[in-house]
């Protein structure tokens, strides 16, 4: 069976998850891939929730937040912003593909970029493979 | 019954033993020697003076699995985790941790209450010792009656040469193993000698040495005192002393779940661990390193005397070696007993 | 080396006689020679127990935050050492009108473990501390040991596959005992996060993945704030190479966001803070 | 182990098509901890609520999952439905497959698979849920309106008849805004200034009103129902206290300046009021103008002053307001069309733009509402240019709303003054409002020529004598396909309605979101269109996107409605998701009181643990993110619940 990757999105409640609606009230289509969970702001993504989500088997993990400056709690996504590129460093140095892992700034009319960046994510994914260096596996022992 | 094999077949030897059972011998790593199951008999070696961690996981492992379960709708499956194991040997045991099994077992099968844990593994395994002929400066097994060619509570004890390892049945046991192992051949009437005067030379090496008289009493007796404070200020209550400790034995149990599935385990504890005595509602009676420490040196050389007239510990010296700050159990203890 | 012990048994009697400090941080006699111990002198009387030479490895900041704040401690420190209180300060862990620094102008000490000299592949081993009340000695000269960094030329080189295989392998090792952040001095959560149960991050059994769990997230913890001390390998019971990590989110932190650690008292925590023109392009 | 009911809606076929809602509700059936799993139609409706509510009851449920729209869509919909049952509301978990599945993925296999796996993670999550209860604050019964054009006087007015206090700050020396300078309003053709004037001066005779004119709000903190709005006052050099609206000092100014609300056509003097029925009826001085102020020496306003209330040495000046509610009306700007060569604004005289003209047609006006140009003659041939700037890729794409039927307005009373040729140069005709397209009718009766086509050069190079002198036009007329070169007098451009230049920095003083053309962003377009996404801050008129004036009046009146939902209240419900400290688990760190905007941490010396002030707290999660220790808890959004919540997304 053709692999079919499995991706943890997490979305702010402002921009991003908002801009996820807009993409389906305008029936952009994108892939399946994506499952969203919703925070209220970039700023609530604790990096260990990333190492996590690459434990239980995400083959990506995307962020969204609001656009520099246009943060609903004003300075949240700057934060983020650093945490979140210290967290890729870190990603990369224990020896995962960096690509795995990828922020974007989407805004709350920007339906489109939502969905193009969906596509493009679940494409590289594809192409990168399963992810089965982080993920916990499941004891075989007999 | 005194057997032999030349080094050079040493390979050979280990892949017998595989077939017998399920072997655990020492294992050169990055960080130094330590005990493995063994897949390969060429992982096996015997140029160590000591292993970075006891033998203890043979019978007790970091994590042992207990039951598995699975969450359903409104109820959840459950399978036991079968005790038959199949017969084990331990390979390469310095003669203080073999004498540590026998510390451990008066724990683990108290007043008749087994843990079958321990014992079934405990019951079908053949320990395998092995002398020793150097002493490192952390090193106080002296003090507990036990010397680097020991034999006791081995089922084999080995002494290796400069060309060949000779293996001396100590019990039914033993002389069972050594016995359905043809790749051995009898020894000879210098090896015997050259066996003997390694148990001689043997009992004659001195280590650091303590005279344990009094010992429990005394530090029952200043449990509350200052010293512990003192003498626990260095410490960074991380729990390398009791993990490398061949008779520390303390273990929590955790669900450890994922997906709907998971499996009920021991896992050794510490009681250097900030946790480690924290109850439920928040509160913990040893909140104090110098709390945490005491209760490290008493358990072994107080609490436990009075339990089973023994001292849980057998001078094996790793939590000295292992310390990052060089805490030295043996000075403690001393210093302890000369405060009072 | 001498000198630096008599100086510092010196100034110790000197700030406990007068008051000045409460406690003396230092370094004191341990069960042979090569095994000194972390020291803390309360009494003029301590005062003869306190040994400096070159196994004196620790980074004594450790034990600062034992004692609560306000008490008056005099403590030693080396390069790095002294860089691990400007961070604590920063922090407000302690205060600097508390703290007596005694400077130890030595690099180069010795790992009582392996035997060998400690050098900017280990720790950040710079000459002299960067912040300091009193020096016991002259100045320790500059001298050309290349970057601290050049130590990970090897790691960073390696394909990804390859370098996920060294540090699986190395985090596989891991038995959870804790020492590398029971002997970090910025480690001074308590609880620390792996040890919850709500949530509980990781499994407490030691696997790979709980392993990298604990220790890629402590990495984290330390981003901008770890100074090199190199405590955490030199603690590591099965010599997991910590530091050669925690340089790497060192080496990062310092480029992307311009701030070298425990240098200056008047840097905030780079993931405490942000510039608005931080660049998007750290996130690619 | 909790007990949770699964409802899962149809959306008529919204969802139904692409997702298999049976399957998914025998999926969801099996679910550890799922008691109960339901589908229906429109679970939003009467029998669907009715529906939740009977199962929460019947079968004792601790936890209710609907999936459905968007949670930004009906989660508060839910949780009254919740609540209503005698659940807890913070027990609800909405799973949104309809944006996040039906509507963007056309396989049904895939939407249903991604749609059971959505669900899965709600259940995680709803197991670890825990109830929270809401918090209440004092309100601020007062409340302030920013900007003083039709949109703000009106909202302004309608709170203030309700017995409210309102704060109504203009940044430029009168109210009117943009709507004063209009000569007639479509499609009516009723006097602009006789509509507004009125309610001008309504305003300035409320004692409710509190008018703050040359004024500027410069930070706002706090949070609905208790915003702290500093205002600043920008210098006058005229004490309005003392001032008695003489106006003796204006006649007496020899300074002059251009007229802002003259477009620039005429001029006035440095000490003005910027028209005459300006309110309030007191001067400023333009500093940039004034003879004193340039040159040191003038003072004879000073001197003609009976009431000495002239001051050359005031200052800016700062007030701290505390209101409950703020409505921002910040109107628009009018595109600067210069940079559009091609159309040749500011090369050529003949070239106007559409605000220009309604002071050529008024007779408060520079020409006192006579059509002549700057060359004083009347035009004798006209085009109006419509779509510049909007419908435009290149500038904006959206379409300005008001052009066609202002353009429309204009060749009518073009047609009323002068006898001269009038050409509207259209890409379609939008006349979609009340009356519009019976106004339409009416002008294409009254011989104005209409060209459906774009402009796309106006220029003075002639290629035949008959269009000497002329300004030439050049359009596809693209009904009948006909490249067309008209000679005109007079150009008039219709420039787009744009945001305000200074939106983006408003936006942020405000705490409110911006679209991606720099208008205010609204909460939802239908279902919230005069809510930002700060509690408490609402929209009116044309800041929120083009508009005309019925529907900013409308919109006015709707945000007047909204602040009265706040400062209407004596207390008002906040949301109950915040964060709080466990004191065993705090290591001291002060990370939070580091990071956080709102000032919610400090940190208790004392105990070396923080503590939050959950007042002040808006639930953004970046502290307990900045927590090393997970000692911060962030409600409803906690590391466990959302860890959970990850593994159930994962799991299948």
């Amino acid at each position: 069976m053709e692999f079919e990757p499995k991706i943890l999105g997490i979305a702010c409640n402002w921009c991003t998850y908002t801009g996820a609606d807009l993409a389906g009230t305008t029936r952009v289509q994108y892939p399946h891939n994506v499952r969203v969970a919703r925070v209220m702001c970039s700023s609530r993504v604790n990096p260990a929730f990333i190492f996590r989500a690459f434990q239980l088997g995400s083959d990506g993990v995307l962020i969204g937040g609001c656009e520099p400056g246009d943060c609903h709690y004003s300075t949240g996504n700057y934060y983020a912003r650093r945490r979140l590129a210290i967290t890729k460093k870190i990603l990369e140095f224990a020896g995962l593909e960096p690509e795995r892992f990828r922020v974007e700034w989407i805004s709350a009319s920007d339906g489109i970029k939502f969905a193009e960046v969906v596509k493009e994510f679940t494409e590289e994914i594809r192409a990168l493979g399963p992810q089965t260096k982080f993920k916990v596996k499941k004891d075989i022992e007999t | 019954m005194l057997k032999k094999i030349g080094l050079e077949k040493l390979n050979e030897f280990v892949s017998a033993l595989i077939e017998k059972g399920t072997l655990f011998a020492p294992v050169k790593g990055d960080a130094g020697v330590d005990f493995q199951e063994i897949k390969n008999a060429g992982d096996v070696t015997l140029d160590f003076y000591n292993t970075l961690q006891s033998p203890k996981c043979v019978f007790f492992p970091q994590t042992d699995d207990m039951v598995r379960y699975r969450l359903k709708k409104e109820t959840t499956d459950i399978e036991e985790i079968s005790l038959d194991f199949e017969p084990r040997i331990a390979f390469g045991i310095r003669p203080c941790d073999v004498k540590s099994f026998e510390i451990m077992d008066k724990l683990f099968t108290r007043g008749g209450i087994v843990d079958p844990y321990w014992e079934s593994r405990r019951k079908n395994t053949t320990i395998m010792g092995y002398a020793f002929d150097a002493v490192d400066p952390a090193d106080f097994y002296g003090a507990f009656g036990i010397h680097a060619a020991d034999t006791t509570g081995s089922d084999v004890f080995m002494v290796k040469g400069e060309k060949n390892l000779l293996l001396k049945a100590i019990t039914e046991k033993g002389e069972k193993l050594l016995s359905s192992v043809d790749t051995l051949e009898d020894a000879l009437e210098e090896d015997r000698k050259y066996f003997e005067e390694r148990l001689k030379k043997g009992a004659e090496l001195e280590t650091r040495t303590l005279s344990l008289e009094g010992v429990a009493g005394k530090l029952r007796d200043m449990f509350g005192s200052p010293y512990w404070e003192k003498v626990a200020a260095p410490c960074l209550n991380c729990g390398v002393c009791t993990f490398v400790c061949p008779t520390c034995h303390c273990f929590d149990i955790q669900d450890e779940t994922l997906f709907g599935e998971g499996t009920r385990r021991k896992i050794w504890d510490s009681c250097m661990f900030t946790d480690f005595t924290l109850e439920a509602s928040g509160h913990n009676p040893r909140t104090q390193k110098s709390q945490r420490l005491r209760q490290r040196v008493n358990h072994k050389f107080s609490y436990y005397v009075t339990n089973f007239e023994v001292t849980s510990c057998v001078g094996c010296g790793r939590c000295t070696r292992s310390c990052p700050v060089n805490i030295d159990i043996l000075t403690v203890v001393e210093e302890a007993v000369e405060s009072v | 080396m001498k000198d630096i012990e008599n100086r510092l048994k010196q100034e110790a009697k000197r700030l406990l006689e007068s008051g000045e400090a409460e406690v003396v941080l230092a370094y004191g006699r341990g069960y042979d020679e090569k095994h000194p111990m972390p020291y803390a002198a309360k009494a003029v009387s301590d005062v003869d127990n306190i040994v400096f030479d070159e196994y004196c490895t620790f980074n004594m900041t450790r034990y600062l935050t034992e004692y609560p704040l306000g008490t008056k401690i005099a403590i030693a420190v080396k390069s790095c050492d002294s860089r691990t209180l400007i961070v604590l300060m920063q922090e407000e862990k302690v205060k600097r009108e508390d703290i007596v620094i005694l400077g130890i102008p030595y690099r180069d000490m010795i790992d009582s473990k392996t035997g060998k000299a400690i050098d900017n592949s280990t720790a950040c081993n710079l000459p002299n501390p960067v912040l300091y009340d009193i020096l016991l000695g002259d100045e320790v000269t500059e001298r050309d040991d290349g970057s601290p960094y050049d130590v990970l030329k090897e790691l960073e080189e390696m394909e990804l596959d390859v370098r996920w295989e060294f540090w699986s392998k190395e985090f596989s090792k891991c038995i959870r005992c804790y020492a590398c952040r029971k002997a970090c001095p910025m480690c001074y959560c308590d609880p620390c996060f792996i040890d919850q149960s709500q949530p509980r991050w990781a499994d407490k059994s030691p696997s790979l993945e709980s392993n990298l769990m604990f220790h890629l997230t402590r990495f984290y913890h330390l981003a901008g704030r770890c100074i090199d001390c190199g405590e955490c390998s030199r603690a590591c019971p099965v010599d997991i190479p910590l530091h050669l990590f925690h340089k790497k989110v060192s080496k990062e932190c310092e480029e992307m966001f311009d701030q070298v650690s425990g240098m200056s008292l008047d840097d905030k925590q780079v993931m405490v803070d942000f510039k608005m023109e931080d660049s998007d392009e750290i996130l690619l | 182990m909790s007990r949770i009911g699964v409802f899962v809606c149809h959306c008529g076929m919204n969802i139904a098509k692409t997702v298999r809602i049976d399957d998914v509700v025998e999926f969801a059936g099996e679910l550890p901890g799922v008691v109960v799993a339901e589908g229906y139609k429109f679970m939003c409706s009467t029998p669907g609520q009715e529906l939740i509510q009977e199962k929460i009851k019947e079968c004792n449920l601790d936890g209710v999952i609907v999936a459905a729209c968007s949670p930004l869509m009906h989660e508060k919909t839910f949780r009254k439905v919740a609540e209503g049952a005698g659940l807890n509301q913070y027990l609800l978990t909405i799973v949104n497959i309809r944006e996040q599945c039906s509507w963007v993925i056309e396989d049904e296999d895939e939407a249903t698979s991604k749609a059971k796996a959505l669900i899965n993670g709600a259940v995680y999550r709803t197991h670890l849920l825990a109830p929270l209860e809401s918090r209440f604050i004092d309100v601020n019964p007062e409340a302030m309106v920013v900007g003083g054009g039709i949109a703000g006087i009106q909202a302004a007015l309608e709170l203030a008849a309700t017995g409210k206090k309102v704060y109504l700050v203009e940044k430029s020396p009168t109210i009117g805004g943009h709507m004063a300078q209009f000569d007639k309003t479509f499609p009516t053709l009723d006097c602009s200034a006789c509509i507004l004037t009125p309610k001008m001066d309504a305003v300035l005779q409320n004692p409710n009103i509190d008018l703050m004119t040359s004024c500027e709000v410069t930070e706002v903190k706090g949070f609905v129902g208790n915003f702290d709005v500093t205002v600043k006052q920008k210098a006058r050099y005229v004490d309005h206290d003392k001032c008695n609206g003489c106006l003796s000092c204006m006649e007496k100014c020899p300074g002059r300046g251009l007229s802002e609300f003259d477009e620039g056509l005429d001029k006035r003097k440095s000490i003005y009021i910027p028209f005459p029925q300006a309110v309030p009826q007191k001067p400023v001085i333009d500093r940039e103008t004034c003879i004193y102020f340039k040159k040191g020496k003038c003072r004879v306003c000073e001197q003609v002053c009976e009431q000495d209330a002239i001051d050359f040495e005031q200052e800016d000046t700062y007030r701290d307001i505390t209101v409950g509610a703020i409505i921002a009306a910040t109107g628009y700007g009018l595109m600067d069309t210069t940079p559009l060569v091609q159309y040749g604004y500011g090369k050529y005289p003949g070239v106007y733009n559409a605000l220009e003209v309604e002071r050529l047609f008024n007779s408060t006006g520079p020409t006192e509402g006579k059509v002549v140009m700057k060359d004083g003659k009347e035009p004798e041939s006209i085009a109006i240019l419509h779509c510049i700037g909007s419908r435009d890729t290149n500038y904006h794409e959206y379409c300005s709303r008001v052009c066609c039927m202002y353009a429309l307005k204009f060749a009518h009373l073009f047609k009323e003054k002068t006898s001269a040729d009038v050409y509207q140069l259209y890409i379609d005709m939008r006349c979609f409002g009340k009356g519009y397209e019976e106004f339409y009718n009416r002008l294409l009766e009254e011989n104005v020529k209409f060209v459906r086509g774009k402009a796309a050069r106006v220029t003075d190079v002639t290629v035949s004598p008959d269009e000497e002198g002329k300004l030439i036009v050049e359009v596809e007329d693209t009904l009948s396909s006909q490249f067309m070169r008209l000679p005109v007098d007079m150009v008039v451009l219709s420039p787009a309605m744009e945001a305000q230049a200074d939106a983006g920095e408003v936006a942020r003083t405000f705490n409110i979101g911006v679209d991606k053309d720099n208008f205010f962003r609204e909460k939802h377009p239908k279902l919230d269109p005069l809510s930002t996404t700060t509690d408490g801050v609402f929209l009116a008129g044309a800041c929120q996107g083009p508009k005309d004036i019925p529907d900013t009046v409308a919109q006015a009146i709707g945000a007047a409605a909204e602040a009265l939902t706040i400062v209407g209240k004596e207390q008002l419900e906040l949301e109950a998701a915040t964060v709080y400290v466990d004191p065993y688990v705090c290591c001291g760190c002060q990370n939070c009181v580091r990071v956080c905007t709102y000032s919610a941490p400090s940190f208790d010396v004392e105990k070396n643990v923080s503590e939050i002030n959950e007042a002040l707290c808006k639930g953004c999660g970046l502290c307990a993110a900045s927590c090393p220790t997970g000692a911060i808890i962030a409600r409803h959004f906690t590391n466990d619940q959302f860890i959970g919540e990850m593994e159930g997304l994962m799991e299948f």
